[in-house]
């Protein structure tokens, strides 16, 4: 009836619904399901992403014990999610990029990044311990949301610089949902048809807050069709289902088909970080219940009764964990503690008078201490 | 002062605690709201126990959104309710800008006195705490920059106490900066006792040689620089300045009048930082008394850094000290 | 399949979007339609509606002259929007709120604001000329979607205090819709099921931004699945529907049903204010289709029709917005200046020692100047 | 110089539309986007015509979200390309707040010079338009306070066109600080002028009695003080600071070492305004050669007010002359 809006067909429009439940792949239990429209990944890539999710896992371990011992100024642990980040990682192309949050240090590792180099933002020796453009990743987000938008951008710019190839991931959580950064964010994707891809891990808390508070939506995914883009709701422990779902909207940003909304249901099983209390918000019986639908041996289980996974392979796929980990533990006892004089490097392109005072004033300071 | 109110050792964060305990069960009107105040507490359990004795519409979880979070109290408090709200980090209020600045700092005036808005922001702020990025900015001067804001920042248990009761009485809306790293702090706290006004600086150690200014986490490192200069020779006179905005130069005034020279201290980094408006205008009013242009200790003008080299950012002793020895006590002519 | 999601109901999540075709109770041409479960106003309702769209126009037509002639500083002229604002106006209890923004005057003169208090922000003698809390109804609005907040709330306090009898209307543009506050404000508003109704005015442009340019949604009102809260799509130029419509959700609201999102296909017959030139972005051929749609004339030829209306109404109705309009001409008149000291009255509730000074030196160059 | 790239005459906003034009026909990599600047030109027709010669993947209406503008200009960064985006008001540029001071400024900081972001963030600030609420504000402090962003603000078509080339050109964030009252003052500009560096301030008028600081809009007060001053026997030196931050303290050191006395300008707030700044680091610099403290002449400490009033807030050259009196002349010692 207006001539001006652009008028909208119902059979689209509904297209851009989710389905009622999360897709799925592989069950609870380990059994394939019938999902029409998904694919099972290869059992090439089964095998590959059952690696990195035990890999990732005694990652996310080692970590956890690193901070215990002292060796990391904060860890927020991701296990649980393991099917996600590892799914997620896995999907992305040559010449894609990720934008991540402090929470994806699995996805990080999977995506192919030197262990010791993800811990060094929560180790506290730096802000960001990879480099940005040789591995297409942008750096652990902390200020919740606000990665959309770089990803939106990012993505952006690649299509109007005609880069076809180049689609972009951005994850985030519950929580960074409720910010106005990623409404924002999904808008402008829409409109520019940006070739990203949005992925919630709808861990079921931001800190302490459930779920239930952050949002009245029947799901996450319900949110696409307000900004005209396809919202999927998936079983985020199915790494199987994470890796179809978000290579197939990698693809379809790639060939112009514009921006997905993914929400991924699946479970913080650790606290927030190593300094957060989950007894004080959550059931211990909850956790109890999730640790049932633990992504990794679902995939293990999956992978055995497909007979793609051996005790052979199981035990060389531990020892390969073992080896990684113990090679982040030597890592982590460099001792080496960042040079102050770096302290003024990298605030501007080239230091300030101001800057090279205070740099001189502290270079005084440390040689009469010295 | 009676014995009965005096609770001789409590951490700021149990003071915090406790104010917002006695303002919620002295004023019906009074809410708590933000990211995890509820059954976690607070990140830093300021809120601890706050939901569970006065329910969950009094003190309860937002979704994750500050401007939500202050753009609705605004709406609240035209409703007659006075919100206390908590931004978790320093650095997670900025969302919360424009609220803060369009409307929180401007509705009375805006609405020539119609509209009032007694709203608390509470903001731990600064460093010191070994915090990664976006977790330990010192972001006053966005504030003090903003009139139609109250600022204030307690440096003691007994000021986080007597404060924030004020703050939440006071009929303006009140930044409220807890210095985190300060939380831990123990000191006797009197409930009772209601101490100057909120806008009042207060003089924490007499002294003749020069004065030093702090607010919020300084004030501890700047007695305790205080106690070191005695050894120097120096009696230093430390003035908490407790309200940023307004300021109370009287007291300022008087105290840098008597010593002659002054050194100003914050965690913020000194371009445009706070410690600036307090060299200015300490040097308008008292110019000739002056023996030395004002000294500013500050962070340094960089990005906080990453914890493992925030020691060498922050202002400490040492680098007060040095700023007190460099304030022309030759009186040589030197510029 | 997450334990800890609310379940959904489908059924009730899809009665959560929008009906394909905005709703309307009268079309373009004046005829009743049908309209399932939507009531055409009764009678004297239909009547009342009428006159405060024939006298807002006025209003507007007036305002806008005297723009011309210099007397306000701005004026962004909400002709087209007649229905909308008068409808939505209307349809507020006696004790709702209103939040409106710096494009609803007409919605505040139907408010029963006193004109000339209306124009105080734009004549440039204050920012906000009438009382707030006596009419119930918050400043206009500049910063877009800033005012939804506050709504939410005010909502929200009023159901915390237990006044069950207040609702809460906010107004906003299709523009303001991308910004990241009416997304906070939305979800706020449904997961504390506070008593709010959003009412998009979506008059097809945010200045000069098309709506497709805005959004890629299929309508605005598909959003508010993605909170959980009905979203309704009707015809912004019938004021009937408005007005059945907004006072069905805020009878809802009111009774604990929670927030309801509308969206009102309108449009923008005027420049966005006198300081903007349409003729750059826009074609004179669809403002001219617009005017086939006129708001004011659809309602005049549908009384008429119903007998509700005769030529000695309308002779009456057009001599009370002659004298209404000459009111304000002469309320215009009046070249008192503001105060200079007011400058300084209501920073704080007690003047600062530093706001003293200032006021004591500006009175005493005035003084000097006098 | 030659006369062949001289336009005795341009507005400043025909001057920045000029810039805008010239960066992008020379570097394709150059993109102009924000709310309006497409087919209408900017409200302020900063951008007319941009969109039709370089078509609408170069130049580009945003929808409307500010957040967004900065947020995507980050990302659009790091794949290589150089946005200037433009915020429509300062007030608006708020809820970019966020995005502005956690990202921009510390993108290349939080990376180790591994991002960099050759992003300008327009904004037309401050007052005297007649504006409505919001429409004046100037925002520039919280922008200075910020390590990592350079602030630059034109106070001449000449400057307005040079400073945006070299904004555009830097490799670090601009926040391109527009004074809009000036846009329709005219003056020469010649492209080919590269002028000084965009960090140095300039001196508009010699003079040897007082020294007057101002940027933006409140150069040509400035100067309109300055020759109003001749009459009552002043000689007054005005710099133009230009770059907010950093700082030219070599130029302004040396104007006040020289003439002795210093008034800072600006429309903002005093209190926390950029003039604290000015007048703390003038002090530092300059103290044994200043006869009485550096004067500051701002806004007042409300906000922004309604048109009607706004003469009664602004800075006007009798208040600068007003303040260049009250300089001790007579070197009484009166603190
Ligand atoms: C803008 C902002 N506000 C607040 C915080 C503090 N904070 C850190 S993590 C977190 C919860 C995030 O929840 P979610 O988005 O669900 O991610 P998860 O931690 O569950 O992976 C909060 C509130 C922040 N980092 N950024
Ligand atoms: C936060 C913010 N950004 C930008 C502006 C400048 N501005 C004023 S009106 C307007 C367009 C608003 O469009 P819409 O929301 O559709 O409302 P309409 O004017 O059509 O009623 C813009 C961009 C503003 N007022 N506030
Ligand atoms: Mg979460
Ligand atoms: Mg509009």
């Amino acid at each position: 009836m207006n001539p001006d809006r652009k008028t909208y067909d119902e059979k689209t429009a509904e297209a851009l619904l989710p389905t009622a439940e999360p897709l799925q792949l592989v069950d609870a239990r380990g059994a394939r399901v019938d999902c029409p429209g998904h694919e099972l990944p290869s059992d090439e890539q089964l095998v590959a992403l059952h690696r990195a999710m035990v890999l990732g896992r005694r990652f996310d371990t080692q970590a956890s014990a690193l901070t215990k011992q002292g060796s990391l100024a904060v860890y927020p642990s991701s296990r649980g999610q393991d099917a996600c980040q590892v799914g997620a990682a896995l999907a992305l192309g040559p010449k894609d990029w990720l934008f991540p949050t402090y929470r994806d240090s699995m996805a990080l590792v999977a995506h192919g990044i030197d262990p010791a180099e993800v811990l060094v933002l929560l180790r506290g020796d730096g802000h960001c311990g990879y480099d940005v453009h040789a591995t297409h990743t942008g750096p652990q987000c902390t200020p919740l949301a606000t990665n959309t938008l770089h990803a939106v951008g990012l993505a952006h710019a690649a299509r109007l610089t005609g880069d076809d190839d180049v689609a972009v991931l951005v994850l985030l959580g519950d929580g960074a949902t409720s910010e106005g950064d990623t409404h924002e964010a999904l808008n402008v994707a829409a409109v520019y048809r940006a070739p990203v891809v949005f992925l919630v891990q709808n861990n079921g808390y931001a800190i302490s807050v459930p779920f239930s508070q952050q949002s009245a939506a029947p799901t996450l995914a319900h949110k696409g069709i307000g900004y005209g883009m396809p919202g999927v709701l998936i079983d985020g422990n199915d790494v199987a289902v994470v890796h179809s779902v978000v290579t197939a909207a990698l693809d379809r940003a790639r060939a112009g088909g514009g921006p997905t909304l993914i929400e991924a249901v699946t479970y913080r099983l650790e606290a927030h970080t190593n300094a957060d209390d989950a007894t004080r918000y959550r059931q211990k019986s909850e956790v109890a219940d999730w640790l049932t639908r633990d992504p990794v041996e679902r995939s293990r289980v999956h992978l055995r009764a497909a007979g793609l996974l051996d005790d052979a392979a199981e035990t060389a796929l531990q020892a390969e964990g073992e080896k990684q980990a113990a090679a982040l533990r030597t890592a982590m006892q460099d001792e080496a503690e960042p040079d102050p004089a770096s302290l003024f490097a990298h605030v501007y392109d080239k230091p300030t008078a101001l800057l090279d005072e205070q740099a001189a004033r502290l270079a005084d300071e440390l040689a009469e201490q010295a | 002062m009676t014995t009965a109110t005096r609770t001789p050792s409590m951490t700021m964060a149990q003071a915090l605690n406790t104010a917002l305990r006695d303002a919620l069960a002295d004023d019906p009107s009074v809410l708590v709201f933000g990211e995890d105040v509820g059954p976690l507490g607070g990140v830093f359990r300021v809120t601890d126990g706050l939901q569970e004795q006065f329910g969950d519409t009094r003190v309860f979880d937002t979704p994750l959104a500050e401007s939500a979070i202050v753009g609705t109290a605004i709406g609240m408090a035209m409703y007659g309710l006075r919100p206390v709200v908590e931004m978790q980090f320093d650095a997670f209020a900025y969302p919360a800008f424009e609220q803060v600045v369009s409307h929180l700092a401007k509705l009375r005036n805006r609405t020539r006195g119609g509209v009032s808005l007694p709203i608390v922001v509470r903001i731990p702020y600064g460093g010191g705490i070994g915090g990664v990025e976006h977790h330990s900015d010192s972001s006053e001067a966005y504030y003090t920059a903003t009139p139609g804001l109250t600022v204030v920042s307690p440096g003691t248990p007994q000021d986080a106490y007597t404060l924030l009761r004020q703050a939440i009485a006071c009929p303006d809306p009140v930044i409220f900066l807890e210095p985190k790293r300060r939380y831990w702090g123990k000191g006797a706290v009197d409930v009772a006792d209601t101490g100057p006004g909120m806008d009042r600086a207060v003089i924490r150690r007499e002294g003749a040689s020069a004065t030093i200014l702090a607010y919020g986490p300084m004030v501890a490192t700047a007695l305790e620089a205080a106690e070191l200069g005695v050894a120097e020779g120096y009696d230093l006179e430390v003035v908490d300045l407790r309200s940023l905005s307004p300021f109370d130069d009287e007291t300022v005034s008087a105290s840098v009048r008597k010593t002659g020279r002054a050194v100003v201290v914050h965690e913020a980094a000194s371009f445009g930082g706070y410690g600036a408006e307090v060299a200015a205008r300490v040097t308008e009013r008292c110019f000739h008394h002056l023996e030395a242009p004002v000294a500013r200790v500050t962070g340094l003008d960089v990005p906080y850094p990453p914890p493992k080299l925030e020691e060498h950012f922050l202002p400490n002793p040492e680098r007060i000290l040095d700023a007190v020895a460099n304030l022309q006590w030759e009186r040589e002519d030197r510029a």
